[in-house]
């Protein structure tokens, strides 16, 4: 039966492993070569700086491609093509992120000062205000969420990855869940208001209000990311805890939950950074107001998208004031929201499993 | 030590877990009313519009009328948001999970996590301020030169403010969350499996063409969709950056061009009020359908083509 | 305190997939029994029945009886927590809790049921289990440290140390040494050879040479064919099945002949 | 909730914002511990919350329409009697445009309406030419830009179209852009940031920043807009007298030729009920009574860059405002 | 057509951590060579330098030479790529590519050079591979159902026709039959008896019968701590290694005293 395989493949040529290859520099070659290049020809034809910076990037990824092609096989030019991709997707993706950061930074950091950050809109008629009531209203409105939003969105996770195993509820629950995320920002909004003026009465504007708009926002991230993560903790641990005649119960609480929470916690904060930049459903759910309020359930509060958006779009007689504030008020939520970040990850270092190397 | 015996009597199921189960189907089913909730809003305020005439319609004549362009810019958007944003977040998820030293990774990581940070009225006044101005002249130089393409058809908008640039920024607004599952998911690739691809003489890319990708795919899809979800419902970006008239157009690059179900309630709902709020609610509900649908069918793609490897 | 085990026509099932199938078998109360067979009969299936955690799979379960002490485990009113509880059970792989210190990973079982214990109580349970596990004096200087630090070898003792520190009657073990280099594999083999004064204590190995060395009665488990159910081939005192076994099978599995 | 006694809650127009923060810090300032709250919804928004009693008064760009039983409604909030509604702010509305080395321009209403319907596309159009002897205009695309959100400076700019010019704008008067043409933005602030070299818009006149104004056609003469120019056009239009009593409803004449008048500009009312539990109705007459107060109005004219209402028409507010009391 | 190994004076790391230490060894070609010790000796390290595998592991390195056929495997010019099609690689667990079909899997490695194989082609050498691996007849009815779906023995015959359909000239085999049931390791172990005729073969195994039975020479390999590097102890013919080794440990380690 193995009658072809036994007459000796001494026929088969004798194969080199040594292949022509690049310099291991060549990508770094390849960049400085198509940059020259790039701005020889983009100053030559009086280009500007973004047309020259697109232009070197086409070269070095077509450079570098053709360059391997000559001297090394197809195969590793394809190899080279896609690295180049990846590495050129990775600035496309970051050059944006760089240029929204700049533009905040540029132009919202003059408007901070001591006042600003201490006090509010209250009384100030156009000249710099505060925005010390919006601080305040981000903070509550967000944390009144993810008080919410992480309870219901964990214990849903654990339902999932530990309960529901292939049941028929789990599966309704995870589809309905990225259904969930589809849901308009402005709807989750509509929709709270409706719910409150139903249950309160009329013009019922408060934070929570608003906290519940944000949590239906919240809960999709909360769930599908601790769901991924329950789903990392090796079987093992959760087998070692029952060994010990721990109930299931505990044992999710006290092993599983606590060996998952750093990844939990970093989805948390992706969620937070989702909803703490809305702007519609807050309009419509919590109101607007000029003085500092902090009674979430009672009262209409302003937030720092909102305060973003009315200074843009009603700046008063001086616009230019009202323009630097509402750069100022964004750039303190990025701030607000890069120190949840660290935070989470700090917590989360200090949560994660010590492999103690 | 004898009092560690197995007690007879005492109940099959403890009541601590009878409790904590119970506590987290209870938490989901929160969930299940919670939407059941904002499906039943939006059909109970969204049904009168059916009877809407062309006064609360923005003289459309019937409600169909009405939604269907909307339905239109919201798809094209959606759809060139994805065509963007979903290579470029497989190339960034790849370049974090199999390109980058893990330290630089780690900083790309939390760099891009940022991105998810900025509000989206921020988005939007970028979008105004910074990036369609920058392209407005490769929308002259497509006008002039791919006129004959429908997509470039023209004339150029002068500030930039078209379908295509809020297709990108919503593509960015997308990123993150694409980046960030799929990236989790490229990294679970099971080790097993790279390096049987790499064992048989594969290149890293055929490596993770023959192990990585395969193996994300239906992880990609679901990233994708949640993506979606975000590009479908974005509201302020969107309305800001738009230079929204509700026709129905290919054109990419004019001042003229589709609107979107979730701009179009941004830019309307302030000054609408009785049925034409009604019509809102109404196409919110469409929006809702929509993301069913997407999803519905995203799932269904992925199960016919999953030869039973998902667990 | 120490108990035997009675193993009555034992069948295991995995949904509709019997594992094991027929098993009678009397394990002696403190002595070490080792489990041996090739790969797939049915060693760790069969194992995890005696402490009820085969029931943690999704769809598993099993027909006929296993008695601990007089009393019978898959009776209806039996707590399985409870029987977890009584009979320990040590994995192949160590698997220390990676978000607790050496300390509290002895104490999980105690805390994790939230059993109120005084500080010195605990401080006195942790060195009692650690020095049955033969890990006090390493670990002694470092107890806050995270578990996870610890050498395979180390890591595999602080498991028995946890297992021992709930005080159970019988200790299972699964492979404990199949992860581990020579010299903790050696640490852990004395450490059965003391364990077995106080527990009834069942053991996996596929090391039989380990078998030989560690345990007084041994247990060949075979299978037909993958697919099929896994049996009790033979079971008899050590000695004799790596001597003179009853079956050929044994013999055949034993000389290497395969597995 | 709007049973609080010291907050007063407040929802309508965007344009009458910036005014509103003048009024309200002037309020504020002599009533300590009172907070008024103004939600910019918009005119719509104001109005439905102020018949779904969510709010305590109204700020919007149009008078409450009978057609849409907006009268009736608002009757019903009011338990059973006719809502108040008076005007509180004025502002012309500027025709404002970007070209290089042009910054005085005269159009005619016809010529603006043919400009916004396409109908003149290049800024060196005879048309154009006619009404600005010795300016030279380039042979550059106008590209118009209008809103993309409705409003009421959309209503108020193709209502004066309509009425100036009702051969060359055929469509009515509308909150929404009628046409799909032209660059759309959100906001007024969107419509200034959206005017390139070459485009046109219209907003208010106190948001027109460093955009060059057109001047308008009134009767023979070309008038630049202005407050005083508002206010001029405003005394010499009627009052709606179809209306209830406590309902001081415009009807803004866009044709009126007299001399400096700038008939181009949006009037914005503010609405509240003639009762209101006691509490309330003492601060709610306190605060709206300031509102159209000379104080009041003099405040929103160096905020908002508003015309103050002239001295008649505020007179009759106040009085109608007075008449306020408690249930 | 297979060739001989020369390995001199190596050195692995993962990072900073000598794993194994000045191995020197020859392996023939068209022979099996088997490589035993302790676990953590640094066995699957060894292997994985053969094939370039080890470098995929991050900050993985080696000093040293390892000579194929006369070509030295870490000179600067030499291809990875090409080196690992050489030198084929059967794993531990069988890892067949989830998402394709059998006939797929088979052709993994080919498609990757010749994209346009002709479907005669493909076909004849999808047949002449899985019967090389002994499995053809097992697979031809239903060559298009996805690989998972075989049993872990297919499985890893099936991998083993994929390592062969790309034609190397060793094949190097890390426990390919730890996970496989006694039936499906004797014909894999079948399978290696055949592979000899036209490969070279290094396979690691933990079961010393199977060493036994299979290979014509035998390398011991053991260290003398965890932490501390591995070493070749002895390497020589299987016969010797199994009766009369030259070195203690290695007595020691076949006689069953450690391991
Ligand atoms: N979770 C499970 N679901 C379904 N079948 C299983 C499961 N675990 C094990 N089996 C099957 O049960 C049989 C016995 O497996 P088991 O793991 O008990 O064997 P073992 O003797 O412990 O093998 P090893 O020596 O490899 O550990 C095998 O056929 C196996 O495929
Ligand atoms: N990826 C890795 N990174 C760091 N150290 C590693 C890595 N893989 C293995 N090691 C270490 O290298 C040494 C040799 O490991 P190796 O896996 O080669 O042993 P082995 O002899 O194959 O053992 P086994 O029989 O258990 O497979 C061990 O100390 C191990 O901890
Ligand atoms: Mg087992
Ligand atoms: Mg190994």
């Amino acid at each position: 039966m193995t009658t072809e395989l036994s007459a000796p493949p001494t026929s088969k040529p004798l194969r080199s492993i040594k292949q022509p290859r690049l310099p291991k520099q060549a990508p770094l070659i390849a960049v400085a070569v198509a940059v020259a290049a790039g701005a020889l020809l983009g100053l030559s034809l009086g280009w500007g700086l973004a047309p020259i910076v697109v232009l070197a990037g086409l070269l070095y990824v077509i450079g570098l491609t053709v360059w391997s092609r000559i001297v090394e096989t197809p195969r590793a030019a394809t190899d080279r093509l896609i690295t180049s991709l990846v590495w050129v997707s990775l600035i496309i993706a970051l050059i944006p992120l760089v240029s929204l950061l700049t533009t905040v930074i540029t132009k919202g950091a003059p408007a901070i000062t001591g006042t600003f950050l201490s006090t509010s809109m209250r009384g100030v008629i156009s000249g710099p205000g505060g925005i010390n009531h919006a601080i305040i209203g981000t903070l509550l409105i967000t944390l009144g969420a993810t008080v919410m939003a992480v309870p219901i969105g964990l214990l849903t996770a654990v339902y999932l990855v530990e309960y529901g195993q292939g049941s028929r509820l789990a599966g309704a629950i995870r589809f309905l869940i990225d259904v969930m995320t589809g849901i308009p920002s402005i709807v989750a909004g509509l929709f709270a208001y409706a719910l409150f003026s139903l249950i309160l009465g009329p013009g019922t504007f408060f934070g929570f209000g608003g906290s519940v708009a944000l949590t239906i926002l919240m809960i999709p991230i909360v769930v599908r990311s601790s769901e991924e993560m329950l789903k990392l903790v090796p079987s093992d641990l959760r087998e070692a805890s029952y060994a010990l005649g721990v109930p299931k119960w505990r044992t999710i609480l006290k092993v599983v939950v606590p060996t998952a929470m750093a990844g939990i916690i970093t989805g948390i904060t992706l969620a937070i950074a989702r909803v703490i930049g809305e702007t519609a459903p807050l309009v419509i759910a919590a109101g607007v107001t000029d003085s500092i309020n902090t009674n979430l359930f009672s009262g209409q509060m302003t937030s720092l998208p909102v305060f973003v958006y009315n200074s843009y779009s009603n700046p008063g007689s001086e616009v230019d004031v009202a323009v630097q504030m509402a750069w100022g008020a964004a750039l303190v939520l990025i701030v607000i929201v890069m120190g949840l970040n660290i935070l989470a990850r700090v917590l989360g270092k200090i949560l994660s499993p010590k492999t103690g190397h | 030590m004898s009092t560690t015996t197995t007690k007879s009597g005492s109940p099959k199921r403890r009541l601590g877990d009878l409790v904590f189960a119970n506590l987290t189907r209870g938490a989901g089913l929160i969930i299940l009313v919670a939407l059941a909730g904002v499906a039943v809003f939006l059909t109970l305020e969204g049904a009168p519009a059916f009877s809407a005439g062309p006064n609360d319609l923005g003289g459309k004549s019937n409600l169909l009328a009405y939604v269907a362009p909307l339905v239109f810019g919201t798809l094209l958007a959606a759809v060139i948001a994805l065509l963007i944003a979903v290579p470029l977040a497989l190339g960034v998820a790849l370049s974090i999970s199999h390109y980058a030293p893990k330290r630089i990774a780690s900083v790309i990581g939390y760099l891009v996590d940022l991105l998810a940070a900025v509000p989206s009225v921020v988005y939007g006044l970028w979008g105004i301020g910074f990036l369609g101005p920058k392209m407005v002249p490769i929308y002259e130089w497509l006008a002039e030169h791919l006129s004959w393409i429908p997509f470039f058809a023209g004339p150029a908008s002068n500030t930039g403010r078209t379908i295509f640039t809020a297709s990108i920024v919503l593509a960015l607004m997308v990123l993150p969350i694409v980046t960030a599952i799929t990236r989790e998911i490229f990294a679970q690739t099971p080790r097993l499996n790279e390096e049987a691809a790499l064992a048989l003489g594969a290149t890293r890319w055929e490596m993770i063409r023959m192990a990585v990708l395969p193996y994300g795919r239906s992880g990609i899809v679901s990233a994708a969709m949640l993506g979606l979800g975000r590009a479908l419902g974005e509201t302020m970006a969107v309305a800001l950056v738009l230079s929204a008239s509700g026709v129905v157009t290919f054109n990419l690059i004019s001042s003229t061009n589709p609107s979107t179900i979730a701009a179009n309630i941004a830019l309307t709902f302030a000054e609408s009020n009785g049925l034409a709020r009604n019509a809102l609610i109404a196409s919110g509900l469409v929006l809702f359908v929509i993301t069913f649908v997407v999803n519905f069918s995203a799932r269904a793609i992925v199960a016919r083509y999953e030869p039973g490897s998902k667990k | 305190m120490a108990k035997s085990i009675d193993v009555s026509d034992l069948n295991i099932y995995y949904s509709d997939f019997l594992a094991v199938e027929g098993v009678n078998m009397t394990i002696k109360a403190r002595s070490v029994t080792a489990l041996i067979g090739p790969s797939g009969c049915g060693k760790s299936t069969f194992l995890r029945t005696l402490n009820r955690m085969h029931e943690v799979i999704p769809g598993a379960r099993v027909e006929g009886k296993v008695m601990v002490g007089g009393q019978s485990l898959y009776d209806s009113d039996v707590d399985p927590v409870e029987v977890r509880r009584m009979v320990g059970m040590v994995f192949q792989r160590p698997n220390p809790f990676p978000t607790m210190s050496i300390y509290e990973n002895v104490l999980a079982g105690v805390r994790l049921n939230s059993k109120r214990i005084s500080k010195s109580d605990a401080d006195a349970l942790v060195e009692k289990s650690l020095q049955g596990a033969n890990l006090w004096n390493e670990v002694k200087e470092r107890l806050n440290k995270p578990g996870m630090g610890l050498s395979g070898g180390q890591q595999q003792r602080l498991c028995i140390a946890r297992a021992i520190a709930v005080e159970p009657e019988i200790l299972l073990m699964d492979e404990p040494c199949s992860a581990l280099d020579p010299i903790s594999t050696s640490a852990v083999e004395d450490l059965i050879h003391e364990l077995k004064e106080q527990y009834t204590i069942v053991i996996v190995t596929h090391n039989m040479q380990q078998a030989a060395r560690v345990s007084e009665d041994t247990a060949f488990f075979n299978l037909a064919a993958t697919g099929k159910p896994g049996k009790l081939i033979e079971m008899n005192p050590t000695k004799k099945i790596f001597s003179v076994p009853d079956e050929e099978a044994t013999e055949a599995y034993i000389s290497g002949r395969f597995g | 909730g709007s049973e609080d006694t010291t907050t007063l809650n407040g929802a309508g127009s965007s344009a009458q914002d910036s005014a509103m923060k003048a009024w309200r810090a002037g309020y504020q300032k002599s009533n300590d511990t009172v907070t008024v709250n103004y939600n910019p919804a918009g005119s719509g928004a104001g109005v439905e919350q102020f018949i779904g009693n969510s709010v305590d008064f109204a700020a919007s760009d149009s008078a409450l329409d009978a057609d849409k039983g907006e009268i009736d409604k608002a009757k019903e909030r009011c338990g059973g009697v006719n809502a108040l509604e008076v005007p509180s702010y004025v502002s012309p509305i500027a025709v404002v445009f970007s070209l290089d080395g042009v910054t005085d321009l005269n159009l005619s209403a016809s010529t603006i309406a043919k400009i916004f319907d396409l109908k003149i596309t290049k800024w060196n159009d005879p048309a154009i030419a006619a009404d600005n002897a010795g300016v030279t205009l380039p042979d550059l695309a106008i590209t118009p830009v209008h809103r993309s959100d409705e409003s009421g400076t959309t209503k108020n700019f193709t209502d004066y179209l309509s009425k100036v010019a009702p051969k060359d704008w055929t469509y009515k008067a509308d909150k929404v852009w009628p046409t799909t043409e032209g660059e759309a933005a959100k906001g007024t602030s969107g419509v200034i940031a959206a005017i390139k070299s070459g485009s046109i818009g219209y907003a208010d006149e106190s948001q027109a920043g460093d955009l060059s104004q057109a001047k308008i056609k009134v009767g023979d003469a070309f008038v630049a807009p202005s407050a005083e120019g508002a206010a001029i056009a405003l005394e010499a239009s009627p009052v709606d007298d179809t209306r209830a009593e406590g309902d001081l409803a415009i009807k803004v004449d866009r044709e009126t030729t007299v001399a400096n008048a700038y008939p181009l500009f949006l009037v914005s009312y503010v609405i509240a009920c003639p009762t209101y539990d006691s509490a309330k109705a003492d601060l709610i007459k306190g605060f709206l009574s300031y509102v159209v107060s000379a104080d009041g109005q003099t405040a929103a004219a160096g905020t908002a860059g508003s015309a103050p209402l002239p001295a008649s028409l505020q007179t009759k507010a106040a009085s109608i405002i007075n008449t306020i009391a408690a249930k």
